[in-house]
Parts: structure tokens; C-alpha cells; sequence
């Protein structure tokens, strides 16, 4: 059988090192959109050969590698790293789409790194051993890094920096919980191994409970700083702010955090020595976020900043479905990490258009673009409703399920996540008013609406947006069922 | 020279010993110190030795042993002791030869 | 017979002074030299220690160190005429070049 | 073929009609308006034929239901209460839509006022038909957005961006308290089940959540010392949701503003689709409302209140259209009443607050298409700039006094004879009257007949001061075109008449919706639970009391008269900024100042998001501040990196020394 996985996962880096020989921005744009395009064609026929009525991990490729430590060559996705896949792979071929005609310094090697962190995204998603989790992982820092400091804003190196230090500090705290798993489930079987699966099972052969909760802990720091969340999101606004248009997609595209908690702190939960604890430190944290992502994003000036901020705020959604140990919170959750990728995806965009049209992303010297941008003044509304949580779009699927699901078992959070929606709702309406409606404000200048390409690929994501909304089981069966599979665990636990 | 007269200064002494010590003082209480470690080290410790020094009168010279050791046991760092050589000192030509020969 | 502790006493000493030289002379030479006393008292070591364990393998080695001193000193002094024909001084003292 | 298998279309009908108006409609004449009427139209057809079919039938309640996802459904539920609601939206929206062919003949962005409202209607519609509470919240949440985009209609102009967002954010504080009740709702539910629900059945289905009340209504939770049960926060939230829809105190302050959208967007919202939202919620949870011990004494406290307080405004209104939107808030307070006072009548309070709901359609749509027409001819909405309109626009002025006198509440007791407002308004007002016999709480009676003394009075002064008299500046004008005097005369008939044709039927029609077979519920059973107990009877107040709204209402008319047709009394002394009454009801209770400059832009801007800020600030200073620290140690133990060698070998050397001492030691202490 083919492969399939390890074309997904390759395709993109060996295009990335091709893309970088080509010399102009035609071929480099011509390559990048092959592999993409490549990608979304194999990633549809995994999606259709793939049973979303088990949660076990499909198309598996297993090969021993580094036998000594028990490090394997192992991939294979289920229902959560599935719908993630799919995601990069819909949404990148419409970002280089997005790019097409955009003028910029080494166009090789701007596609180049798109497509490296492509490959490295679905990497993090496809691995099944720790190594090449780690491998990747790490992996998507480098061309993010670059694609901040070359093409970024005014304050990319600071950004670029922050970025860089901040999430790998976080990814080494990650490793430090990888190593002591390794080692103790080395320690109590006397066979060393890497894979996930298995070491996932061992956790609960582990004595020492502090260990257990160290360990937990430690992996918990790496993703929810990659989410990021309230209080380690502070990279993030100056990262998503500063990097150029493409960078701020690949950003919120890579949803490998949310990923992490899912696929490896969720099962290791009820076997911690303090449940209780974890569930409240992942619900507080994400209840917080919401609120506070609204609050801090109502008080920004600058369009992208306010979606960066807002984005915290989203996110805060994913920790908090996680605590809820509900299959539906749980799905809803991993439905938001879905959602949010196509909703800011679009959001950023638009951001860029702006900037680059009008010269500017203050607010307050933007007004009345809606009269001479209405292809884009539409696909703005949509989204922005869309973020807000607006019924038969994605974010409301995602939200009321976290909210309902969440319910049952934390009141307290949902209630204050619940307070943070009419701030949602108010920073977006405002947002709206001050750059689409009201009188247009004649020092922009002369504006022309978004071109052809831009309007195909904001344009088909948004109705995405739409079609998911309305009808979100293709993607939140498979969902389902894993966190259904994750809650039964907690159930014999007693969680 | 014979007729300068040898005068005692104790401060003109004692502002040479300053003047001698002053950019020294680091090194000199360091390698004190160190020469008492190791000294402290080397009379306090029981060295390995055999109880009698082997003695061969009629060939009192080892030179034969260790040309046989170098050219058996110690053949491969010898070979390669000489290239270190010879690379030196190609270097050492190279270098001190200066630029005057372009 | 000689204790060896005299012959090894005998070499820190050297070493000491060798160190010295190093550690307060600001003439590249005079370092050199102090680098070649301290390789000496290692070789003295090396000699002392092979006599007094019959192996003569110590006494192959002192030979080596002594080539491979000769070695560090043709490229010593190469260095230091460079740097002489450079700065016109020998005096180390100015050369911070390795400062970060 | 039965035609309940075609309720599906009611809404989808409509959404197609959006997407086609959206992409089509420039193409098109008149902005493609055709796409839409015709889709309406058919729903109106195919909604009637419901209902006639309901009304034979009684029995034949249309469910349908889909999986949508997890225990989620999308469905449809045609029962009386649905029905009626869909025949009254379909018909009005059908007669707003003919109309706004002529009224927006001059914009340039016909097309997307048709999309939007075609959107708005199937929203309202798909609203109607929900048969789980979770797509009511969808249809719900997706009314809110379309009266977003249709109040910003004109976006160009700050005014209406600014009232669209307000609306939208007004509104979505009781979207919240509605979701939170949906997810407590929900969570309550997931409970009972404990934990597993079976494949088909859908916990968010009406059937469902009304078979589960008594244990709903067992759960209770302790909030500050006080037991509440589950019913009665669920239940609280929900009333929170249509307080914000239908426009209630406190969350009221979007209606008026929402006027400067275009007239026939304010007759859509106030008439037809929005507003009546929040009471169609209550009437459809009627089982749980009525058991819930204390939400409908709040229902019916806070409707009379509003019914008052927002007349008390309507009547120093100087804006046509917004004496409307105040009348609007006012007879929905009265809907509201009406549904509250179930407490005392049972289900016959749906029956009544549904019929006053219809009626008021009937003749609000009239009243503010009258305006439009008004204002169309004149291009004026300041009543003080109008007078003797009635010259130049008969069948405009007529038909709006015809609405006036439905508005006010015009008939005569114990007769059919009476336009349709009076039937249902003085159903409300007797069944408040019958509330307080039973309950000994007299407030609210008091305030509904006071409010429709004062509804009487701001209805006719609107009359009196635009159509009568002389004109008090040169306006111009002429009779709108027959494409906008047409529906105006349709329901200008219906205003009149409907309620005396139907009342008798109406009201047994509706209440049968919870007895049928889709939910089956005994209402005086729930009351009991409750802690209710059903007045035994209706009918048989004094006279005085059957003939009070009628006195009321022609008593204001008569002070209207006096006041403006006849200006026997000089206002001009009551009418000034020195007056501290008129002063507060003309600046609306300051409402404005309160909730905008003071809530929202002084405390949550201004103070949250600013202090949000600023910690987020703090945060990313400790963040800069660690690289800072990590820089200067650096750069500081940098300065031992002299590059001179001797130091580099002295520290050696000195290290190794240290090395040697430490072995020792350490090899000696072990």
C-alpha cells in the first residue's frame, strides 16, 4: 500500500528544498502550489479511506529506526490529528493563491518555508513516536522564525526573537516531560521505547506519583504556550502582528498545542495523582483566556493585534472543552482548534488586504471600506460573524458545544466564559464599523477591491466556514468518537 | 659602573618590590598556591614503583629497547607524530617566510 | 635509591616556575619558554615514572612530547614573527583580539 | 401529499431566495424584488394551507426530525401555536415586501435589501418552525445578525453602523442569558440521562426537555443563600433572551435607534419578524415557564412596567418613526403581561399575548408602512415640520387612523363590533385584572390601564400633529404609488377586522398546541407544581372594568384633541428643557448616557479593556524584562573575557586547583 502519510509529511519539505533553487517568483509560486495542491489530493483520499467510527490510529507506517533507544519511524493518524491535516492541507493551496501576485524580496524562498512548515505541521500530527514528534515539532519553529524576521512588520526582529525563545523554552520544558515518561516507562519495563501509543499506556504503570503529575505538568507547559493562552500568550500578539499575511495563516494554522493536549496530556489525565488539579488549572486557564483575550482585544487599535488578541481569547475555548471531560466539550474543542483555523485564517487575510490597500491597520484612520471594497467588505462580515460565534458558521458549533459540554461538570468557568460573549461580539462590531462602515475616509486614497485570486481564496474558505457550520459531521464525528474513547478512560478511572 | 656607589634605599626597594609584585600578584599567589596543592599532592600520595631498579650492566643504555618499542608498539603515533612534524614546520616556513617572496 | 617523590617534586617545581613564566611574562617568547619548561617537567614525570615501573613505554613517550615540542615552538615563533612583522611588538599584552 | 410535508419550504424558500437575490439580484429589475415576493408568497400559500388544515385538524401537528450532530437535531414542528405565527409573519413580510418595491425604488443597493430581508424572514420563519430549542437559539442568533445588517443598511452613515452595532449588542446580553440557559438546559439534562443518550433521542427537542419538567423543577441550586429550582433560573434566562429580542426594560434602548435603517426594516423588525421573537419564546416554553413558580411573576411585573415606562416616552417624541418604535416597546410589555398573567389563567395567556402579538403586527406594520409612505412623500420624519398631511395623502392618513384607533384599543365590549386591537388588548388587560383578583397583586392591572390611557394620548397626538391642522413648513408631497397604498389598504382591513372575525376561535385554537400529541401537556397539573393556583373561571368582572379600556382610550383621545388638534392648553410652558419631567422623559431617562457613555463606553472600554491592557502589558514586560536580565548577566560576565591568554591560563590553573582540593575533600569527608 502507498505510503500516504509519509508522502503527506514529505512532499512539502522536499518541495521546500526545491523551491528554494527555482530564481523567479513564477516558478517559485508554480512549485509551491504543486506540493500544496499534491498534498490536499492525498490528504482527500486519506480523508475518504478514513473509518471515523474508531478511534484507533490509521495508516499506520512502522519501521524500526534507532532500535538501541526504541526509537521507531512511526506514523498514523485517528480522529484528532485527522481533522488538523485536513485543515493544513485545505487552507494552504488558497494561501499561496492568496500570495499570487504580491510583490516581495526572494520569492523562492518565502514559498520555500510556507512549505516547510507545512510538512512540519502535518509532521507533528502524523508522528506516532516521541522523536519525530519532537523532530517536527521543533521543526516548525525555524521556518516561522525566518518568514517573521525577513518579511515581517517594522518590529519583526524583536518579534521574530520573542517567538523563537519564548515557544522553544516552552518545547524544551515539553521535552523534559517526554524524557521523564521515556525514562520511567524505560525504568519499569526495562525496554527503552519512544512510541507514543505505548508510552501512553505505560503511564499508569508509574509509581511515584509527584513523577506523574511533573510529567504531565511539563507537557501541558509546551502546548499550552504554543496554543497559547492566558498568561503565556505574549508572544503571540507581536508574532501574529508582525509576521507578513502568509506567516500570521501558517501561525493559526499550526495548531499543534491544542494537538498535544488532546492526543497526549487528555489520556494521561486520569492516571495523574491529582485529576482534580489538572482539570482545574486547563479550565481556569482557558476560562481566563476567554475573557481576557476579549477584553485585551477590545482595547486594541490595531486591526491585526485586536485579531491576534481575539484569537487568545479563542483558544481559551480549547483548554476549557479539554477540562470538561465531556465527549462533547471535548470535540467541541478539538472542533474550535478546526474552526479557528479557517475563520483566522480568513481574518488575517483580510488584515493584510487591508494593510496593504490602504497603508495602514489603525482602526481609527481606516472607515467606510465597505463603499469601495465590497467583495472583501462581504467575505469580512462573514468571518467576523463567524469569530463572534454567530449560529450555522464554525465558531458557533465549536462554542456551544464546548459551553454546553463544559457545563455539566464546570459551572463556574462556563459562567465566566459566558460573560466574555458580549465582548466578543463588541470588539468584532466595532472592528467592523470603524474599518468597513461609516463615511469613507478620502486620505486612504484611491482603493480597489481585492483581485481575483484573493477573492477565490478568502472567498472558498469562507464558504467553508459556512459549509461546516452548517453541517459539521465530516469532521466532528471522527472527533467525537476519539473523545468519547478519551472520556471512557476517565470513566474507569472514576474521573 | 665600578664607581657608582652602592647606596641601601629600603623605599626605593620597597617601591621596585611594589612595582615588580603589583602586575604579578595575581600570578604569583596562584602558582604558590597550585605548587602547594601539588606538592601536598605528590608527598601524600604513594606512587607505584617496583622495589628495585632493573639494572642490565652490561648494556646499562635502553636506547635499543625503545627503538623497538617505537617501531612496533608505537608505530602508528610515530608515522603520524611525523606528519604532525612535517606540517609544522611546512607551516612554521610558510609563516615566518613572510609576504617579501611575492 | 631516590624516592620518586623527589623526582616528581623535582617536576612540579619546574612546572610552577614554567607556569609562572606563563602566567606574569608578557614577551610571547619568554611564554614559549615557560611552555617548554613545563612540558619538560611533564616529560621528567614521564621518565621517572618509567624507570621506576620498568616500562619503558613512558620513555617512548617523553620522546614524542619532546618532537611534539619542537613542533609548537617552530609554530610559536612563526606566529610570533608574524605578529611581530603586524604590530612590531611581541608583547602579548595587546593582543585581545580573542575578547568577545 | 400532504401539505405538512412541504412546511420544510416555509423557510428554505426564502434562504434560496437570498442566494439568489444576492448573486442575481443587480441583474434584475427593481433589485430582483420578484425573487423574493415570489418565494414569500409561497409561503404564505403553503402556510395557510397549514393552518386551515390545522384548524379542521386540530390533531395533525407536523414534526419532522434530522440528526445534526452529537444529540443535536435540525427539525420542523408545525402546531397551532407555529402555525398562526407563520401565516401572520409570511402574510405581513409578503406585504412589506410589495411594498418596499416602491418605497426603495431610488436606492442604489436594491438587491442586497432584498437579499437581507428575504434572509431575514427565513430566519424568523426557520425561528417559527424550530422543534428544539437549539435551532430556535440558531434561527434566533440569526434574526439578530440580519436586523444587524439591515438597521446598518445605509453603513455610509455613522448613525445607522453605530445603531446596528447597538442593536446587535443590546440584543446579544439576552442572546447570552438565552444560551446560558440553553447550556444549563442542557447540562441538566445530560444529567437525568446520566450521561448516556440513546442514539435518537435528541435532548434539546421540546417534547423532550417538556417531559423532563418535574425533574427539572426537583433540582434545585443554592445562589446566595437562597434555593432556587432549575426551572426557574432556565427559565429566567430564557424571559433574559426575549427581554433583549421584544425589546423589555432594560435591554429596550436598540429599538428607537434602530430606526434609521429604513422605514420598511423598522415595520419588518417591529411588526413581523424580531421583536415578536421573544414572545413567541415564551409562548413556545410556556409548560416550563408556568412552572416555574416565580418567572412569571417577573414576566408579568416587568411587561406592565415596560408597557408603561416606554408610553411615558412615546409621548414627547418629536420623530415619527420613534413614537412608533416606543409604542412598539410598550404593546410588547402588554404581550408580555399577557403571558405573565398565565400564572393566573393557564394557557389561555398564550392564546391571548399570540392574538395581541398578530394584531399588533396587523396594525404596527400599518403604522409605521403609513410613516414610510409619510416620509417617502415628504422627506421628513419631524412631526413639528408636518400638520395637514391628510390633504395631500388620504388613503395614507386614513389607513393610519384606522391603525391609530386598533393601537388604542377602540370597540365596544361584549360585541364584535371593534377593531382588532381592542379584542386582544382588553383581554390582556382583563386577564391582568382577573390576575390581580386572584393574587391580590393589583400593579400590574393598574399599569396596563394607565399605559393604554398614555398609548391613546401619544398615538393621536402622532395623528393630530402630522395629518391635521395647517402645514408648518413647506414640504411638498403626494400620494404614494398604488404599489405602497395597496398593502397599506390590505392591512388596514385586517387591522380592523381581524380581530372581531376571529377572537372567538383564536384563543381555543392556540391553546391547543400543548394539548395535542407532539407534547401533551396539562397545564393546571404544571401550574400545581408550580405552586399555582388556576382562577376557575373568565368573564365576569364588573362592567366598569369591561367598558375601562375604552374609556381610557377615548379619554386620550380627547386630551390629544384638546392638546393638539384644538390647542386649548399652551404646552409650550410644560414643553421645555426647564421642565425636569420632560426634560427626563425627552433625554429617555438618560438611558443613553447610562448605558452607552457610562456601562459601555466608561466601564467596560474605558475600564476593563484599559485595564486588561495594561496587565497584558505587565505580562509582556515580565517577559522582556527575563531577556533583559539574561542580556545584562551576560553582558556582564562577558567582562572576564579579556582575551589576554595569561588570564585565560591563571584561572585555569587556579581552577584546577581548586579541582584537586575539592576531590580531596570530598574523598575524605566520604
Amino acid at each position: 500500500m502507498l505510503p500516504i502519510l509519509s508522502l503527506i509529511v514529505l512532499i512539502p519539505l522536499i518541495f521546500a528544498a526545491l523551491t528554494l533553487l527555482t530564481k523567479t517568483k513564477q516558478q517559485a509560486r508554480a512549485m509551491a502550489l504543486v506540493a500544496t495542491v499534491a498534498v490536499l489530493v492525498l490528504t482527500m483520499y486519506m480523508y475518504f479511506n478514513f473509518d471515523s467510527t474508531i478511534a484507533e490510529n490509521q495508516f499506520v507506517e512502522m519501521y524500526q529506526w534507532v532500535p538501541s533507544l526504541g526509537i521507531t519511524y512511526h506514523l498514523g493518524v485517528d480522529g484528532i490529528a485527522m481533522p488538523l491535516i485536513l485543515l493544513n492541507a485545505i487552507v494552504l493551496p488558497f494561501l499561496i493563491l492568496f500570495t499570487w501576485n504580491d510583490e516581495r524580496k526572494s520569492p523562492n524562498r518565502f514559498y520555500a518555508l510556507i512549505l516547510a512548515t507545512e510538512g512540519a505541521a502535518i509532521g507533528v500530527f502524523a508522528a506516532l513516536d516521541f522523536f519525530l514528534f519532537y523532530i517536527f515539532w521543533e521543526l516548525t519553529l525555524i521556518p516561522l522564525f525566518f518568514m517573521v524576521s525577513i518579511w515581517g512588520g517594522p518590529n519583526k526582529h524583536h518579534a521574530s526573537i520573542k517567538f523563537f525563545i519564548y515557544t522553544h523554552v516552552a518545547s524544551l520544558v515539553m521535552l523534559l516531560g517526554i524524557f521523564g515518561l521515556y525514562f520511567a516507562a524505560w525504568e519499569a519495563t526495562g525496554t527503552p521505547s519512544l512510541d507514543i501509543p505505548y508510552l501512553l499506556s505505560q503511564f499508569q504503570f508509574i509509581e511515584s506519583g509527584l513523577m506523574k503529575d511533573m510529567i504531565v505538568l511539563a507537557l501541558l507547559f509546551g502546548f499550552i504556550v504554543k496554543l497559547p493562552v492566558f498568561p503565556f500568550h505574549s508572544w503571540q500578539p507581536d508574532a501574529y502582528t508582525e509576521a507578513p499575511t502568509a506567516g500570521s495563516v501558517l501561525f493559526v494554522m499550526l495548531k499543534i498545542g491544542g494537538y498535544g493536549i488532546f492526543k497526549i496530556v487528555l489520556p494521561l489525565l486520569p492516571f495523574t495523582a491529582s485529576p482534580g488539579l489538572m482539570i482545574n488549572i486547563l479550565a481556569a486557564v482557558g476560562a481566563i483566556s476567554i475573557i481576557y483575550g476579549a477584553f485585551a482585544a477590545l482595547a486594541q487599535k490595531d486591526l491585526k493585534r485586536m485579531i491576534a488578541y481575539s484569537s487568545v481569547s479563542h483558544m481559551g475555548y480549547v483548554t476549557l472543552g479539554a477540562a470538561g471531560m465531556v465527549s462533547l466539550s471535548v470535540s467541541g474543542a478539538m472542533f474550535q482548534q478546526f474552526s479557528h483555523g479557517l475563520i483566522m485564517s480568513v481574518m488575517f487575510m483580510a488584515s493584510g488586504v487591508i494593510n496593504s490597500t490602504a497603508g495602514t491597520r489603525i482602526m481609527n484612520d481606516l472607515g467606510g471600506l465597505a463603499q469601495r471594497m465590497p467583495k472583501l467588505a462581504v467575505i469580512m462580515v462573514l468571518t467576523f460573524m463567524a469569530s463572534l460565534g454567530l449560529p450555522g458558521l464554525t465558531g458557533f458549533i465549536a462554542e456551544v458545544s464546548v459551553l454546553a459540554g463544559s457545563f455539566v461538570n464546570l459551572p463556574a468557568y462556563v459562567i465566566i466564559a459566558l460573560l466574555a460573549i458580549v465582548i466578543t461580539a463588541a470588539y468584532h462590531l466595532w472592528a467592523l464599523q470603524r474599518t468597513m462602515f461609516g463615511v469613507f475616509n478620502e486620505k486612504l486614497g484611491t482603493i480597489v477591491d481585492i483581485n481575483g485570486y484573493q477573492t477565490l481564496s478568502m472567498g472558498i474558505i469562507a464558504i467553508l466556514i459556512l459549509y461546516f457550520g452548517l453541517n459539521p459531521s465530516p469532521v466532528l464525528d471522527m472527533m467525537l468518537t476519539n473523545s468519547e474513547n478519551i472520556i471512557s478512560l476517565m470513566a474507569v478511572m472514576g474521573v | 659602573m665600578l664607581n657608582k656607589e652602592i647606596t641601601f634605599n629600603p623605599m626605593k626597594i620597597l617601591t621596585s618590590a611594589y612595582h615588580f609584585f603589583r602586575p604579578r600578584a595575581l600570578g604569583i599567589t596562584v602558582a604558590f598556591l597550585f605548587l602547594a596543592v601539588l606538592m601536598v599532592s605528590v608527598f601524600f600520595t604513594s606512587w607505584p614503583s617496583v622495589d628495585q631498579l632493573p639494572q642490565n650492566l652490561e648494556d646499562p643504555s635502553n636506547i635499543e629497547g625503545i627503538g623497538v618499542m617505537i617501531f612496533t608498539d608505537f608505530v602508528v603515533p610515530f608515522e603520524i607524530l611525523s606528519i604532525v612534524l612535517l606540517s609544522s614546520m611546512i607551516g612554521a616556513i610558510y609563516m615566518a617566510k613572510g609576504d617579501d617572496a611575492q | 635509591m631516590i624516592p620518586i617523590e623527589l623526582y616528581v617534586g623535582l617536576a612540579v617545581i619546574i612546572f610552577t616556575i614554567g607556569l609562572y613564566g606563563f602566567m606574569t611574562q608578557r614577551s610571547g617568547i619568554r611564554m614559549l619558554m615557560s611552555v617548554e619548561l613545563m612540558l619538560n617537567s611533564a616529560n621528567l614525570n614521564l621518565v621517572a615514572f618509567s624507570s621506576y615501573n620498568a616500562d619503558l613505554t613512558g620513555q617512548v613517550f617523553a620522546l614524542y612530547s619532546i618532537a611534539l615540542a619542537a613542533c609548537e615552538a617552530a609554530i610559536g615563533f612563526a606566529i610570533l614573527m608574524t605578529i611581530f612583522r603586524m604590530r612590531d611588538t611581541i608583547n602579548l599584552d595587546s593582543f585581545n583580539i580573542l575578547r568577545w | 401529499m400532504a401539505i405538512g410535508d412541504l412546511a420544510f419550504l416555509i423557510p428554505l424558500l426564502p434562504a434560496l431566495a437570498f442566494v439568489l437575490t444576492f448573486f442575481l439580484g443587480k441583474k434584475l429589475p427593481n433589485g430582483g424584488a420578484i425573487i423574493p415576493i415570489a418565494a414569500i408568497a409561497t409561503s404564505f400559500v403553503i402556510s395557510l394551507l397549514i393552518t386551515l388544515n390545522l384548524l379542521q385538524n386540530p390533531g395533525e401537528v407536523i414534526t419532522q426530525s434530522y440528526s445534526w450532530f452529537a444529540m443535536f437535531n435540525l427539525g420542523i414542528l408545525v402546531d397551532p401555536l407555529a402555525a398562526v405565527m407563520l401565516t401572520m409573519v409570511t402574510f405581513v413580510s409578503l406585504l412589506i415586501h410589495i411594498y418596499s418595491v416602491g418605497y426603495m425604488s431610488h436606492d442604489r443597493s436594491q438587491s442586497r435589501y432584498f437579499a437581507e430581508t428575504a434572509l431575514f424572514t427565513a430566519s424568523m420563519l426557520s425561528l417559527i418552525l424550530s422543534d428544539n430549542i437549539l435551532q430556535l437559539f440558531i434561527s434566533w442568533e440569526l434574526v439578530g445578525v440580519c436586523s444587524y445588517l439591515l438597521i446598518g443598511f445605509w453603513y455610509q452613515k455613522p448613525a445607522a453602523a453605530t445603531a446596528a452595532k447597538k442593536a446587535f449588542l443590546t440584543t446579544r446580553i439576552g442572546d447570552v442569558m438565552f444560551l446560558a440557559g440553553i447550556v444549563i438546559l442542557f447540562s441538566d439534562l445530560f444529567k437525568i440521562f446520566n450521561g448516556t443518550i440513546p442514539d435518537g433521542v435528541f435532548i434539546m427537542r421540546f417534547d423532550e426537555i417538556f417531559a423532563h419538567i418535574p425533574e427539572l423543577a426537583a433540582m434545585n441550586a443554592n445562589i446566595l443563600g437562597m434555593e432556587v429550582s432549575h426551572i426557574t433560573i432556565i427559565t429566567l434566562l430564557f424571559f433574559g433572551g426575549a427581554v433583549g429580542k421584544s425589546g423589555q426594560f432594560p435591554l429596550h434602548v436598540w429599538l428607537p435607534d434602530a430606526m434609521e435603517g429604513p422605514t420598511t426594516v423598522s415595520a419588518l423588525i417591529h411588526a413581523a419578524t424580531m421583536v415578536t421573537a421573544g414572545v413567541y419564546l415564551v409562548a413556545r416554553t410556556f409548560p416550563m415557564f408556568i412552572a416555574a413558580p416565580d418567572t412569571l411573576l417577573v414576566v408579568a411585573y416587568l411587561g406592565a412596567f415596560t408597557a408603561i415606562f416606554a408610553a411615558t416616552m412615546g409621548i414627547v417624541m418629536n420623530d415619527l418613526k420613534r413614537v412608533l418604535a416606543y409604542s412598539t416597546i410598550s404593546q410588547l410589555g402588554y404581550m408580555m403581561l399577557g403571558l405573565g398573567i398565565g400564572a393566573a389563567i393557564g394557557a389561555e395567556a398564550v392564546g391571548m399575548s399570540i392574538f395581541h402579538l398578530i394584531n399588533h403586527a396587523f396594525f404596527k406594520a400599518l403604522l409605521f408602512l403609513c410613516a414610510g409612505s409619510v416620509i417617502h412623500a415628504v422627506g421628513t420624519h419631524d412631526m413639528r415640520q408636518l400638520g395637514g398631511v391628510a390633504k395631500v395623502m388620504p388613503i395614507t392618513a386614513a389607513t393610519m387612523i384606522i391603525a391609530a384607533l386598533s393601537l388604542a384599543g377602540f370597540g365596544i365590549p361584549g360585541t364584535i363590533f371593534g377593531t382588532s386591537g381592542f379584542f386582544s388588548k382588553d383581554a390582556i388587560i382583563e386577564g391582568a385584572y382577573l390576575f390581580g383578583e386572584s393574587s391580590g397583586m393589583w400593579i400590574p392591572y393598574v399599569l396596563s390601564i394607565v399605559a393604554a390611557l398614555l398609548t391613546s394620548i401619544y398615538i393621536f397626538r402622532l395623528i393630530f400633529m402630522t395629518f391635521f391642522g395647517k402645514p408648518r413648513t413647506d414640504y411638498g408631497g403626494h400620494e404614494s404609488h398604488a404599489s405602497m397604498t395597496i398593502p397599506l389598504s390590505i392591512l388596514a382591513l385586517l387591522a380592523l377586522f381581524f380581530g372581531g372575525l376571529t377572537s372567538r376561535r383564536f384563543n381555543d385554537f392556540v391553546s391547543e398546541t400543548f394539548g395535542n400529541n407532539f407534547v401533551n401537556m396539562n397545564i393546571p397539573e404544571l401550574a400545581e407544581m408550580g405552586g399555582y393556583h388556576l382562577a376557575a373561571h373568565v368573564g365576569h368582572e364588573p362592567v366598569l372594568i369591561l367598558w375601562m379600556p375604552l374609556i381610557v382610550a377615548v379619554a386620550g383621545l380627547l386630551i390629544a384633541y384638546l392638546i393638539y388638534g384644538l390647542k386649548v392648553v399652551n404646552m409650550d410652558n410644560l414643553v421645555s428643557r426647564n421642565n425636569p419631567v420632560y426634560k427626563l422623559l425627552y433625554n429617555r431617562y438618560y438611558q443613553n448616557a447610562i448605558f452607552t457613555d457610562f456601562i459601555s463606553v466608561k466601564i467596560i472600554y474605558e475600564g476593563f479593556a484599559f485595564a486588561v491592557r495594561s496587565i497584558d502589558r505587565g505580562f509582556d514586560w515580565v517577559v522582556n524584562w527575563i531577556s533583559d536580565v539574561t542580556i545584562e548577566t551576560g553582558d556582564s560576565l562577558r567582562q572576564f573575557q579579556t582575551g589576554v591568554i595569561q588570564t585565560y591560563a591563571t584561572a585555569v590553573v587556579a581552577g584546577v586547583g581548586l579541582l584537586i582540593v575539592l576531590i580531596k575533600v570530598i574523598m575524605e569527608v566520604i
